[in-house]
């Protein structure tokens, strides 16, 4: 008998707690109204110069541009996280965000191939994300609700370099290098393809993980000699390259595209980045007519003048920002959920950013977009943002330009009647 | 396992000479003599092999004929395989010396070598920051840089033994293998926040743009095609050798180089005969770790920046080059070195013409490689046959 | 004859450790291997064994040739052996390691294994109720427990013989059975290997250097110095054999002492 | 000297033989379980200090587990504490907070991984440095056969409907199986060294290949990797059971079917992990077992007694990599993203580690090891950044230091490896036999010259051949 009781009531009390656990929360949170906003970005490892760069954008957003939200008496935190350039951690990163209920959006990524699963965890949680950085068309393409980009796509960024190439006068053959990363393998296709539709000879076309000894690579390169040598890459690989493939020999142009835009392949290249030419879809934040204040206090915070795609965050958490006010107005001043802030932000509409005025279409792509082509002109890393810009061209994203199409056929059915 | 015992040296049959010319004969003319046997017969099977292949497909993409492009190739490739592969043959030392007296696999080995490459790194770039740079003698600054950072990579091999690997000598094979590989995660972030603390980025570029010397490469004819050679290629081939020769003197010609190959042999046997375990063992580990410090230094000057994790790739593969040549034996990882290094050359150089390939299965096939031999000879090309038990 | 070698060959690069050795072991027979050190005498078990492949020669076994057979096919076809220098599974009871003796005569069904089904347990009690005779045969059934490792010299000496009949061999090879034992094990011993061959009806071959035993156990003798047979046959005639008292007298004694002491460090 | 001690040690020992009474054991385990679950209900997000407070409390809640296993109270009560910790705790846990629940269920995971890799190096002595290969088997299948990604198999419509699911589990076991015996055959024979390089070589192949079989035939759609994988369906009465838990709770939840669904990944991790358990038990407690130890013990005596070297190391890679394969599917569902990253060198080392940690050999220890490794890789490091990311922007000053002058360079997530390798060399020194070590394998390391030195037997290099 006695036995029996001993046994029993340890587990009265084991069904006790997990009573507590299923009761409503005894700890009453403490009132206040906390808005989060997250970003993920590399913040270590090899790419973090532009991780870094992207949670600085973001940060200084949040502190000049969120003074209405405060002042309609919320708090904004800021929390930014390190995806590592890894799918994995990113993935890991998305599920923490999503469990917690007072991150309203993300800011991310600066990698393809990290956005990609990522977004489809914040897609299931319909938690907003507007990417400063992704050029990869499936990241818009998939057409999530919640998905939007600042930024233009590979799709054209690849062709643009081609044509560039093509225009060049002493071009007649390329060949095209990848980091086989879902990024620099996307952009190089597109490349390559552009390439032979304008005429020029693809002669290699190559993926390699390697980071330190190209000389293995170069090697066929140098027996064929093409004209210009593009590296679908991010810069802590395509800088080695560059300065090695020009030690062994090869005299041509190098050209990649925005993920070499930093001043680290400068660093990395030494003196053979000179002349290099790359396309970005994110220019130099000293060719924006209204990035001129942003530089100066980016600078003045930071330290060092702002890297490549710190714009872009900042415009990213500027639309977050006024994506929040407009939700919060329409809800009477309460916190919208996540969902009606996602449609809010895709409602995005003439936005006047530092990098350009942004409207989405309804795969979250800008309608417009400047593609850039710029050539390095120094060696010296802190002369990067005084690149040249070569050329500026705007295209309309994939559904406005069938948008476009449509009105065109529309306007030319329509003339010969009027 | 006596394989240590068998270094480059002639066996002791050769001609009965007078010193100095049998010295001359045993520590320069028949260890380089090897290094040429080698080279040249790995580069004249692949070679073979290269144009067999392109008997079997003459046109493996239009426009592209293999034959001519291996033709105009080869002297290249054959460069590129012999510096790497000397790399490649300086790390495998460290692993098959160890391997040879302790029968254990120094999987940290790898980032001894990422630390000699990062030491000299900082060397060169302190010399840079101080202005000097380019009145220093190129040999005298070749050397500095790579006695130091055989000094300091050697002394962490002895240190790391100290640590993690001395207490658990007699422990199963696992144990101190899994401390191996504690100890190269441990250095790899160790040098990374080092140097991200102090210069705030670890991607460390050598400053080589400001000795022209170093980085205008060299033309070389060789027929009708010319093939710029880098500085640093010969520098890397010229410190190896060197480097080989000095080892080859040091484990056949001096006492200590005995002790150590008494050691490998029979380490209760040396103990009773008056040796040092203990510093036998250290010393082992230091001149391993010397020259893995040797090779990453020359890495360094030849590929231009290093990072905390450029021991991982050129680590495997010299490990694979040991095994293949068969570790343990000096030889053995000379040979399997410059095999590995050429070999991969050449797959690069031929693969590059097969679209459906390309240069990304360089390695799958470098491996298979491997595993080709290990089925058909289990203790590698020049490990002793074991009779196999099972 | 139970077990007949016709001129077996085994050399190591240069080296020819067993040369040209033709015997023959009648079935039921107790029979010794002697020879000075390094005579060839353990390599001739390797080879029997099959850890060693013979450069040349024939092994046959109940009429069939077993060269080229691994040591697991080896002992399933029935000979089983203990080693020179104890190799029990030292972390193992010693219950278990006759246990994994019986190996070869088990049915290893993974289904069964994960099932958990009557046939695994009806074979689970079949091997530990025959581990434990056998424990018993040796004299070992109180200490079935304990880790082979703890055990006193004599005792693993015993458990390994237990664990070599655990396969139900017909032949047992036992590699100096004796070494590093004091008189009375060692006469305790020889009546155990007399044991196995008259309770059990198992043929035993072993090496061995206390000649003692070897004179007062074995039918055959058969005698190798460098890895060559110079003699064989009964006792007395080895006893008297020219050729064998000159291979041993130089260096029997000395031989035979240093033997001894390195198996006193082995333990 | 022996009464000092014994004095000094008196209330220690009172104290432990006070608690070890079954009463008070109970009653503290209780206590410990009532703390822990209130904290981690308690726990506000909004809170400064919320990553270090939910540091402690969650890894105290997956450690609960451990503790009631070894406290000195009846089966029958353990039994009830762990499912009841297992099956309902968790389970409201994550519905509270599904970050707990993501944690949950990469601890079954890589409880799994370790547990198959257990069988391998812990129970047969084969070193195996490319396991992560045979995981990567199992989530390329079930990736493969339901990503929208533009491979062949979509191309040429062979997609397999969502429902497949648990036929999947069990062909992934057969195909990792069949891998596994693959990569054994011409393998196994080599000696114990050569197999290290040979597997790792072989895990990076393997990665290798699926990064580039792109082309010429687009199986694995190579860098890009596999998106929009099916995650299994999730039945409506399970939604509509989760959401109303929740409510049970007071938590309404926004969006209902992401919790039920990583529900119900959590219970099929649980459920995989479960019957690992019981399959690599049966296996220990078997000749087949019996005949591993024999081989990890002594090679040469194991095939002398008749155990079939070659076949039973087969048996013990193939049954390793089974597990992998199935919770490779498993994993691919999850994540419903498949690329070659996510299977590297680094990951077949962290499980090895995890198997090291928690004691080589033993299916509690390894299981204990999976849990604080991944904890520590997962949560602990992150929330140390994330906590001092929090104290940055409320520029918080600790003994006059103002956090935010920490170098963003020295943040503890960045250090994962170091800590890591800290960690194997801490414990290869200290204990070598991991935290809850394995009693044979305690026996085995104690003076191991004995067990590990094969060269006495390899016939070439002994003193027969002389030096040639």
């Amino acid at each position: 008998m006695l036995n029996r009781r001993v046994r029993l009531q340890p587990l009265v009390l084991f069904a006790l707690i997990l009573g507590l656990l299923l009761s409503s929360s005894f700890v009453v949170a403490q009132e206040g109204r906390v808005i989060k906003i997250a970003s993920q970005s590399p913040l270590s490892g090899g790419q973090s110069a532009v991780g870094v760069g992207i949670r600085n954008g973001v940060e200084l957003a949040i502190q000049q541009l969120g003074g209405n939200l405060r002042d309609m008496g919320f708090q904004i935190q800021y929390v930014p996280y390190d995806d590592q350039a890894s799918p994995d951690v990113g993935v890991a990163n998305a599920q923490q965000i999503v469990a917690d209920p007072e991150i309203l959006a993300v800011i991310g990524h600066y990698n393809t191939g990290v956005a990609i699963p990522s977004s489809e965890v914040y897609n299931q949680n319909q938690l907003l994300m507007v990417s400063p950085a992704n050029t990869g068309p499936a990241v818009t393409d998939r057409g999530l609700p919640i998905v939007n980009r600042v930024v233009g796509r590979d799709d054209l960024q690849g062709p643009t370099g081609a044509q560039f190439a093509a225009s060049l006068e002493d071009v007649e053959t390329v060949w095209v290098l990848h980091d086989t990363t879902a990024y620099g393998q996307g952009v190089a296709e597109f490349f390559r393809q552009e390439a032979e539709a304008q005429g020029l000879v693809v002669l290699g076309f190559e993926g390699t993980e390697e980071r330190a000894n190209f000389d293995g690579i170069i090697q066929p390169i140098l027996a064929l000699a093409p004209d210009l040598i593009y590296f679908g890459g991010i810069y802590d690989q395509v800088g080695i390259f560059i300065s090695q493939a020009r030690a062994a020999g090869y005299e041509g142009y190098f050209m990649g595209p925005d993920g070499i835009d930093s001043p680290d392949l400068a660093e990395l290249a030494g003196e053979a980045v000179v002349g290099t030419y790359y396309t970005t879809v994110a220019g130099p934040a000293s060719i924006y007519p209204n990035a001129a204040q942003f530089i100066e206090d980016y600078t003045e915070a930071y330290g060092e003048p702002p890297t490549p795609f710190a714009a872009q965050a900042y415009d990213s958490a500027a639309i977050v920002l006024a994506a929040l006010e407009r939700a919060i107005e329409a809800n009477g001043g309460e916190l919208p959920t996540r969902e009606q802030l996602a449609a809010e932000a895709r409602a995005t509409e003439n936005y006047e950013g530092l990098t350009g005025t942004i409207t989405f279409d309804d795969n979250g792509d800008p309608e417009y977009s400047n593609y850039y082509v710029l050539q390095v002109v120094s060696a010296d890393p802190a002369q990067w943002s005084s690149n040249t810009v070569i050329s500026t061209i705007q295209i309309p994203s994939p559904l406005k330009a069938q948008e476009l199409a449509a009105e065109g056929e529309a306007t030319a059915e329509a003339t010969p009647e009027s | 396992m006596a394989s240590v015992s068998r270094g480059l040296a002639a066996p002791s049959w050769s001609l009965r000479l007078p010193p100095a010319v049998r010295w001359v004969y045993d520590y320069l003319l028949y260890p380089i003599g090897q290094m040429l046997v080698f080279i040249i017969g790995a580069a004249v099977v692949l070679t073979l092999l290269a144009y067999l292949l392109a008997a079997l497909v003459p046109e493996p993409r239009p426009n592209i004929i293999l034959a001519d492009q291996i033709s105009r190739q080869l002297p290249g490739m054959i460069i590129s395989g012999i510096s790497i592969g000397f790399v490649y043959a300086m790390i495998a030392l460290g692993y098959t010396l160890v391997y040879g007296v302790l029968k254990f696999i120094n999987f940290a080995h790898s980032e001894i070598f990422m630390v000699g490459s990062v030491v000299g790194f900082e060397i060169m770039r302190r010399i840079a920051d101080s202005g000097t740079l380019q009145q220093w003698n190129p040999v005298v600054l070749i050397v500095t840089v790579v006695l130091v950072s055989m000094l300091v990579s050697g002394l962490l091999a002895v240190l790391i033994e100290r640590i993690a690997y001395r207490p658990l000598r007699g422990a199963p094979r696992l144990v101190p293998l899994i401390s191996a590989i504690g100890i190269s995660f441990f250095l790899i972030d160790f040098v990374r926040a080092t140097e991200a603390i102090t210069r705030n980025d670890f991607n460390l570029r050598y400053p080589t743009d400001q000795l022209p010397w170093l980085t205008q490469s060299v033309a070389l004819q060789f027929g009708t095609t010319t093939v710029n050679v880098k500085p640093t290629s010969f520098i890397v081939v010229g410190g190896a050798v060197l480097t080989l020769l000095a080892l080859n003197y040091f484990v056949n010609g001096t006492k200590l180089g005995r002790g150590i190959r008494a050691v490998a042999q029979d380490q209760t046997t040396a103990a009773l005969m008056g040796i040092n375990v203990n510093f036998m063992i250290s010393l082992t580990f230091f001149v391993g770790g010397a020259f893995g410090g040797a090779a990453g230094s020359l890495f360094g000057m030849n590929v231009g920046t290093v990072t905390p994790y450029v021991g991982f790739i050129p680590g495997i593969k010299a490990f694979t080059a040991a095994v293949l040549g068969g570790i343990g034996n000096i030889t053995g990882a000379l040979l399997g070195g410059l095999t590995l290094g050429l070999v991969e050359a050449f797959l690069n150089g031929v693969l590059v013409y097969f679209p459906a390939l390309g240069q990304r299965y360089t390695d799958i096939f470098a491996f298979s490689v491997l595993i080709l031999i290990l089925i058909f000879r289990p203790s590698g090309l020049l490990g002793e046959r074991v009779d196999e038990k099972v | 004859m139970l077990l007949e070698v016709t001129n077996l060959t085994k050399s190591f690069g240069g080296i020819t450790a067993v040369r040209d050795v033709t015997l023959g072991i009648p079935e039921g027979s107790i029979s010794a291997i002697i020879g000075p050190n390094g005579a060839g005498k353990t390599t001739l078990f390797n080879l029997l064994t099959g850890i060693y492949k013979p450069t040349s020669g024939q092994i046959m076994f109940n009429g069939r040739s077993i060269v080229g057979l691994s040591p697991d096919k080896v002992n399933a076809a029935g000979i089983a052996r203990t080693f020179q220098n104890i190799r029990l599974f030292p972390a193992m009871t010693a219950i278990e390691n006759i246990m994994v003796g019986m190996h070869s005569r088990l049915k290893i069904s993974v289904i069964d294994t994960l099932l958990r089904n009557s046939a695994f347990h009806q074979q689970e009690k079949a091997v530990s109720d025959k581990a434990r005779d056998l424990l018993s045969f040796v004299g070992l059934l109180h200490k079935a427990n304990e880790v082979s490792r703890n055990l006193p010299y004599g005792d693993q000496r015993r458990l390994e013989i237990a664990r070599a009949l655990a396969s139900d061999p017909k032949l047992i090879l036992l590699d100096e059975p004796t070494a590093g034992m004091n008189p009375q094990e060692t006469v305790a011993a020889t009546q155990l290997f007399r044991r196995v061959r008259d309770e059990l009806g198992i043929t035993v071959v072993l090496i061995e250097h206390d000649m003692t035993v070897v004179m007062g156990i074995s039918e055959h003798i058969t005698v190798l110095d460098y890895g060559q047979k110079i003699a064989e046959g009964p006792p007395e005639a080895i006893r008297n054999n020219a050729r064998v008292v000159e291979a041993y007298l130089g260096r029997r004694a000395a031989g035979t002492h240093q033997e001894e002491s390195d198996h006193g460090d082995a333990a | 000297m022996a009464t000092v001690t014994s004095a000094a040690q008196q209330p220690i020992r009172a104290l432990r033989n006070w608690a070890a009474r079954p009463a008070v054991a109970t009653a503290l385990i209780l206590l410990y379980l009532a703390v822990v679950l209130l904290v981690l209900r308690g726990l506000d997000r909004r809170h400064l200090w919320f990553p270090t407070f939910s540091t402690l409390a969650f890894p105290a809640f997956v450690l609960s587990p451990f503790i009631v296993m070894s406290a000195p109270i009846s089966r029958r009560l353990k039994t009830i504490l762990i499912g009841g910790l297992i099956l309902i705790a968790m389970p409201l846990v994550g519905i509270y907070d599904t970050s707990y629940l993501e944690l949950a269920i990469q601890i079954c995971i890589f409880t799994g991984l370790a547990l198959g890799l257990n069988i391998v190096v812990g129970f047969a002595g084969l070193l195996d440095l490319g396991y992560i290969a045979f995981f990567a088997v199992g989530a390329y299948l079930w990736a493969m056969f339901t990503s929208q990604a533009p491979t062949v198999i979509n191309i040429s419509g062979l997609l397999v409907p969502a429902w497949t699911f648990p036929i999947f589990l069990i062909i992934g076991v057969g195909i990792a199986a069949v891998t596994g015996i693959l990569l054994g055959l011409p393998v196994l024979r080599l000696r114990g060294d050569y197999l290290a390089i040979v597997t790792l070589g072989f895990g990076e192949m393997i990665r290798v290949l699926a990064r580039n079989l792109d082309q010429p035939i687009n199986f694995t759609n190579g860098a890009q990797g596999l998106h929009n994988v099916s995650p299994p369906p999730i039945p409506e009465i399970w939604t509509s059971f989760t959401s109303s838990t929740a409510n049970l709770m007071g938590i309404s939840l926004a969006n209902v079917t992401p919790v039920a669904q990583q529900l119900l990944f959590y219970f099929v991790g649980v459920l995989i992990v479960a019957i690992v358990v019981v399959v690599a038990r049966r296996l220990d407690d078997s000749p087949i077992g019996r005949a591993w130890t024999a081989i990890r013990e002594d090679e040469v005596a194991a095939i002398a007694m008749g155990v079939p070297l070659v076949k039973m190391k087969l048996l013990a890679f193939a049954a390793g990599a089974s597990f992998a394969g199935a919770i490779g599917v498993l994993y691919a569902a999850k994540q419903t993203f498949v690329s070659p990253e996510s299977f590297s060198l680094i990951q077949s080392i962290s499980i090895l580690a995890m198997v090291i940690v928690g004691g080589l050999g033993g299916i509690r220890g390894v299981m204990l090891g999976a849990a604080v490794v991944t904890l520590l890789n997962l949560q602990v490091l992150k929330n140390m950044s994330l906590q001092l990311n929090a104290l940055r922007q409320m520029d918080f000053v600790i003994f006059g230091f103002h956090v935010q002058n920490w170098p963003t360079q020295l943040e503890p997530a960045k250090y994962e490896r170091l800590v890591f390798g800290l960690l194997l060399i801490i414990m290869m020194i200290f204990r070598p036999t991991g935290i809850l070590p394995e009693p044979r394998r305690r026996i085995e390391l104690q003076h191991d010259d004995v067990v590990t030195d094969e060269d006495d037997v390899s016939p070439a290099p002994g003193p027969m051949v002389g030096a040639n």
